[in-house]
């Protein structure tokens, strides 16, 4: 069926509409890749005033690895790579309509995304107990910030993965509208490619 | 009130005033295109009886005319002001041998420095005065700009100078006073609820008058330590 | 998508107008574009009066420097003892005038009300592609400007370090005394990001993804455009000021170095950041004016519009070459100097565009039948205010001149033009073009004639000397500018100021009444007061929950005025459907 | 630390049960905590501040951008950082430093203690208020002050009063040694406020004397604290409802 979730009052409420050819994607999605956009752009001032912070005072910043757990890091990276490869699974089952892979998957995810924030938070505490914290000079100020705005990102993205993982369990996605899967699996891939970024930047240069 | 500017004291100030009069005549001629246009066409083409209006998308000719026109004047504004700017503001616009003066910026006073009797700033024999700048006249100044807390900005109208001064930053800027008198030195940039006092007095004497000043305020200086310099 | 029968929407045939919702959900917490906009509407006004109280105090502080003002004394001991400004609080005055209209007044005016209002109505779509968070996005901004309130009475004082927030006066609390007002006025702003980014992604689906059948691109009203460019502008620029917002906060409350020199922080990477935003937000606050306008002119002039394709063509220009002018702020601030030179030729540049849009509007009045009802009245008169605005931003973007202008009245009275002159005259006109529309009334036009002429004469006398301040190099945010000699024999012209402003202020009542009682006593105004050629004229005043009865198909483009089709009347609407129109290809409803 | 020289126990034996007389016959140069009201009855603590050596000369303040400042120093201003009469020093901040019985609390006194900005110089430069009490602040010239607070442990301020005769009242919440305040347009403009949770403390006049009233018998640590020449401790016992003399001497070189 078209709309898969019940009508609500709101779609009743819209008269029959044809409509001029638009974006040819749906309305979901295109609001996603639009808003992915303003997310760019956010990563981008910090990222940018990393960039500028780090060439202004180079001697600000310890050698890779001398203050950041590189290794742990790495498998976190690893782990939110993993993440969004049972995300592409999720989405695939979705097509093909199997609903147990689809649940199954999604489920995978979310809990590999929990355990990057986890890890995330092991690490935080590690760093502040060593005496590492945001005012710990433009080193600390900037770690903590990107670092920290990604973590939320990532939060926020397994919270909303936890409401499709559940809506998923009720049997909302079928073969034909899966649309809340391919629309969280955009923000998801975003912020995957987003640590990568910053993992590079931030723990190895 | 008026659109003229007030006399200017500075070597540059006569090119900044003829860019600033040329723009204000460039400007002036579209600003009363335009309003005499809009009157015109408001009396013309009023609503009448039975009027009906021209039907037309437009005419690609007119359009063409007036962008290229307009994008030619601001071009060749752009490149005379260019030249201007590099002269004044250029990374190699400071003339050799111009006499420095350290500006510090601070809530809310300016502490001015003048070299001691080896010409150079920052060797310990420096004069430091708090809200007086004294400059001798036709000899190119370079002022080095610091400052303590927030930003401040370098303001003297009469020498159509102004620069901002930023902490962490030491920014140099030159200048050229061509009449004895006295001016005013201006805080141009919020810096906080004092911003408005932050006013020094800027003297020009002839050169001897001003090397003797100097003397004098060294001598002084060496005397009784003012309460200013243990900041 | 895959995708999707027409038939989900058959119930909808039978319900089509029955709005049975309950008050709440149909006033409150709606989710109809037309509401929300309206409360937008409201919230801005609102803020708009804080505004220009704001702006008030400042005057009579300019005006009658150390005198208690009247009824001043009602006013804490923190602020005004006896009724005297003190300076820490004219400087909060300063930056609370600049951070409500921007943020609070002209910005939601422009996008959060018209946006709204117009986009579904004029492109044929019964709604937002989001309702929800079209209805969200209304209600975060809601406590946005709460939080900006609440800053005035906590301790310390609210913001002083200017609308712009200049670091580290911002971000070091013991260079202002202020704290918790500063981190309060960063908090709001990043809440009200949020609130446009949500708004601003919802447009740019909607009229990529809603519009009806046969509204190509190029049919799409010039208001359409410019809100759609502006919508990307407000999507990638806000997300800029966020996070330069949050560095900011982080270093007053967690103690980091971003913009704090101490460290190896930069206080000018604030402004870079700050601006990069910052400049792109100035054409978010003139775009959709200049879009409004434009129909406005074409309506009042009953001609189409004068070149439209290079108006689209000039609005995208303005809104690509906003993103490489940021600079231009910068000049005095320690930046590169051949920076300066490259920002002074692309900042130069842009006035290309804005001179192509002035004279296609001439070219719309030139040989038209020109009706003057009030919304051309403000119409014509922000062309003739925004040419002053656009001419004197000649003189600053030259860098010489900008040495001597920057920071002085020049700049106040140039914003001004833009914004009060431009975007403001824009909304009065826009306002009293669509009221009819949003209430089914129409604004008393001899009270909005009144208003307009008092406006137009106050207006100009507060601001056009502001030029000539300037040009004496008066420096602006001068809490009392009889400190300084050379400024002393200014003081009459600011006192005249002063005194306009008062009385540009009063004036500002009688549309407030009018507006309030329109809404009340106004005359019923039927579908199409103004005889134009938009969607939303082809609906009933107010239009239904869902928009169109039926949804409309466009045949034409939204400025067929005096068409030699047209046989009875001056125009015709985008919808009229004429024997020799073939009719447009439909997609199916749905996805 | 030999604190030998000058502890003086004048055992008053009785007669100055209703201790209150004592107010009158205070020197009127010196101050007596801030405007605070000591408790009555109990005992004193009294003695002379004395600078030995030569006292270094004050620095001059340019005035010549403050006219109006600058009129009220006939002959020049100078920033009174020491100031010696015949061998006694002004501006010092006596207060009982520790001794007092634990957690025994003291009224806040109702008037204000005073801060005057007058020729552009702060009145007086050393001073305490108590946890709690208005502080307030006058400014004298008719000029823009401000006035700001960096303190560590309280809340700092930072207003300005733009008009002659302007005041403003502040107070503070907790202990602490020396709060600087500061006048950032006037960049000389210096002094020091303490804040304790009694009202044991005075600042010395221009005769150097101080006295501090009210204390229960016991023996007491104090500490005399001058802008530019440190700090001096020493041990008092005072009697009950007897006055003890505590003399203090601070020398040429700062410690």
């Amino acid at each position: 069926m078209a709309h898969a979730h019940a009508l609500t009052h709101d779609d009743v409420m819209r008269p029959p509409a044809g409509r001029e050819p638009g974006s040819g994607v749906y309305n979901e999605k295109l609001g996603m890749w639009v808003f992915l956009g303003s997310e760019v752009m956010f990563f981008t001032s910090l990222i940018g005033a990393y960039i500028i912070l780090r060439f202004g005072h180079p001697e600000k910043w310890a050698p890779p690895g001398e203050v950041l757990n590189v290794p742990v890091t790495a498998v976190n990276t690893f782990l939110l790579i993993c993440s969004s490869v049972t995300m592409v699974k999720a989405f695939a089952s979705a097509q093909d309509g199997n609903q147990r892979a689809l649940r199954s998957w999604l489920l995978a995810t979310v809990l590999i995304g929990a355990s990057f924030v986890g890890v995330q938070v092991y690490e935080y505490a590690e760093l502040v107990h060593k005496g590492f914290v945001p005012s710990e000079g433009l080193y600390g100020s900037t770690f903590f910030t990107m670092t920290g705005f990604h973590g939320f990102h990532v939060t926020v993205g397994v919270l909303c993965m936890m409401f499709v993982t559940w809506r998923a369990f009720q049997g909302k996605y079928t073969a034909t509208d899966h649309r809340g899967v391919e629309v969280i699996g955009l923000y998801w891939h975003f912020v995957d490619l987003v640590w990568i970024i910053l993992f590079t930047i931030v723990y190895l240069i | 009130m008026s659109w003229l500017l007030p006399p200017h004291a500075s070597s540059y100030a006569a090119d900044i005033d003829w860019l600033y009069y040329l723009i204000l005549i460039i400007t002036g001629i579209a600003f009363l295109v335009v309003q005499i246009g809009l009157v015109w066409f408001i009396i013309k083409y009023r609503a009448r009886p039975n009027g009906k209006a021209l039907y037309t998308h437009g005419f690609a000719k007119a359009e063409w005319i007036w962008t290229s026109v307009t994008a030619v004047v601001v071009v060749v504004i752009g490149l005379l002001s260019a030249g201007v700017w590099d002269r004044i503001k250029g990374r190699d616009s400071i003339p050799p041998g111009a006499i420095p003066i350290g500006i510090h910026g601070k809530q809310f006073e300016w502490h001015i420095s003048y070299p001691g009797a080896d010409g150079q700033l920052g060797t310990g024999d420096d004069l430091s005065i708090r809200n007086q700048l004294h400059l001798p006249l036709n000899k190119p100044v370079v002022a080095t700009l610091t400052s303590e807390d927030a930003i401040h900005s370098f303001f003297i109208p009469a020498f159509r100078i102004k620069q901002d001064a930023v902490p962490g930053m030491t920014i140099r800027v030159w200048f050229q006073p061509t009449d004895t008198g006295t001016f005013e030195l201006a805080c141009a940039e919020l810096c906080g609820l004092g911003h408005y006092r932050m006013r020094a007095v800027v003297t020009v004497h002839a050169e001897a008058e001003y090397q003797r000043w100097l003397d004098e305020r060294g001598r002084a200086a060496a005397a009784s330590p003012t309460a200013l310099l243990q900041r | 998508m895959a995708s999707t029968a027409a038939v989900v929407h058959e119930p909808a045939l039978e319900h089509a107008h029955a709005d049975d919702r309950p008050f709440i959900r149909k006033y409150i917490f709606s989710t109809d574009h037309k509401i929300i906009g309206i409360q937008f509407l409201l919230m801005s006004l609102f803020f708009l009066l804080i505004g220009g109280m704001l702006a008030m105090v400042i005057r009579w502080q300019l005006g009658f420097p150390g005198r208690a003002m009247p009824g001043g004394g009602v006013l804490p001991e923190t602020m005004a003892p006896g009724g005297i400004v003190l300076p820490e609080f004219y400087n909060s005055l300063v930056t609370m005038h600049g951070t409500f209209m921007v943020f609070f007044a002209i910005m939601p005016l422009l996008v959060g009300v018209f946006g709204n209002y117009l986009i579904p109505l004029k492109i044929g779509a019964p709604d937002m592609a989001f309702p929800r968070i079209n209805m969200a996005s209304f209600w975060i901004a809601v406590p946005a400007g709460l939080i900006m309130l609440a800053g005035f009475f906590v301790e310390g004082g609210h913001a002083a370090a200017g609308w712009t927030g200049y670091a580290p006066l911002s971000a070091n609390p013991e260079l202002t005394g202020v704290s918790l007002g500063q981190q309060l006025w960063c908090v709001s702003l990043i809440i009200l990001g949020l609130s446009s980014i949500m708004g601003s992604f919802n447009y740019i689906t909607t009229i990529i993804n809603m519009r009806a059948p046969g509204m190509i691109w190029f049919r799409l009203p010039l208001s359409i455009w410019a809100l759609f460019i502006t919508a990307i502008l407000v999507l990638l620029a806000m997300p800029i000021l966020s996070g330069a917002l949050i560095m900011l906060l982080f270093d007053q409350t967690l103690g980091t170095h971003f913009f704090l020199p101490a460290q190896g922080g930069q206080p000018l990477l604030w402004q870079h950041l700050f601006w990069f935003f910052g400049h792109p937000e100035v054409y978010i606050l003139i775009l959709p004016a200049m879009g409004m306008v434009s129909d406005i002119i074409a309506n009042g002039s009953r001609k189409p519009i004068f070149g439209y394709t290079s108006m689209v063509l000039a609005i995208i220009a303005i809104g690509a070459l906003g993103w490489g002018v940021w600079g231009h702020h910068m000049f005095m601030s320690g930046m590169n100097p051949t920076l300066g030179t490259g920002f002074m030729i692309s900042t130069l540049l842009i006035s290309v565009p804005s001179a192509i849009k002035t004279f296609n509007w001439m070219g719309t009045m030139w040989g038209g039948n020109i009706r003057f009802h009030v919304p051309m009245l403000h119409a014509v008169a922000f062309v003739s205010m925004f040419v002053i605005g656009g001419l004197s931003g000649v003189f600053m973007a030259t860098t010489p001149v900008d040495i001597y202008i920057h920071d002085t009245y020049f700049i106040v009275a140039h914003l001004h033009y833009v914004l009060f002159g431009g975007s403001l005259f824009a909304i009065f006109a826009a306002v009293t073009f669509w009221y009819p529309k949003m209430f089914g009334r129409l604004m008393n036009p001899l009270w909005g004639k009144v208003h307009f002429w008092l406006t137009f004469i106050f207006f100009n006398a507060v601001f056009f000397p502001m030029h000539g301040l300037g040009a004496q190099g008066h420096m602006r945010r001068i809490y009392d500018p009889t400190e300084y000699e050379f400024l002393a024999p200014l003081q009459g012209v600011n006192r005249m100021i002063t005194i306009s402003a008062f009385l540009l202020f009063t004036a500002q009542i009688i549309f407030l009444v009018n507006f309030i009682a329109g809404w009340f006593k106004g005359a019923k105004a039927g579908p199409n007061p103004w005889q134009d050629n938009g969607l939303e004229w082809a609906t009933p005043s107010p239009p239904p929950h869902g928009n169109f009865p039926v949804t409309p198909h466009v045949y034409r483009g939204p400025y067929e005025f005096s068409s030699p089709l047209a046989v009875d009347d001056d125009y015709l609407p985008q919808s009229r459907k004429l024997e020799t129109d073939r009719e447009p290809a439909v997609l199916p409803a749905g996805d | 630390m030999r604190v030998a020289f000058g502890i003086v126990l004048a055992l008053t034996a009785f007669g100055c049960g209703g201790d209150n007389g004592g107010a009158s016959d205070q020197p009127a140069a010196g101050q007596e905590g801030g405007g605070a009201i000591a408790p009555a009855g109990g005992g004193t603590i009294t003695g002379t501040v004395s600078f030995t050596g030569t006292p270094p000369a004050n620095p001059t303040i340019d005035m010549s951008e403050e006219p109006a400042c600058a009129q009220k120093h006939a002959g020049g201003a100078r920033d009174p950082q020491v100031v010696v009469n015949d061998g006694k020093l002004a501006n010092v901040f006596v207060f009982v430093k520790s001794g007092l019985p634990a957690g025994q609390t003291y009224p806040v006194p109702s008037s204000a203690a005073m801060l005057d900005q007058d020729g552009c110089l702060y009145e007086p430069r050393n001073f305490g208020v108590m946890v709690g009490q208005q502080l307030e602040i006058k400014n004298s010239d008719p000029v823009l002050h401000n006035i700001k607070a960096v303190p560590t442990k309280n809340r700092g301020f930072n207003i300005s009063q733009p008009t002659e005769g302007m005041t403003t009242r502040r107070t503070f919440n907790t202990e602490e040694i020396g709060v600087p305040l500061e006048c950032n347009v006037h960049g000389w403009m210096k002094a020091s406020v303490t804040v304790l949770n009694h009202p044991f403390f005075a600042s010395t006049g221009n005769d150097g004397t101080f006295t501090i009233r009210g204390l229960p018998a016991g023996t007491y640590e104090i500490e005399a604290r001058h802008e530019k020449l440190g700090t001096r401790t020493q041990s008092v016992t005072v009697p009950q409802d007897g006055t003890a003399t505590a003399d203090i001497t601070f020398g040429a070189a700062a410690s």
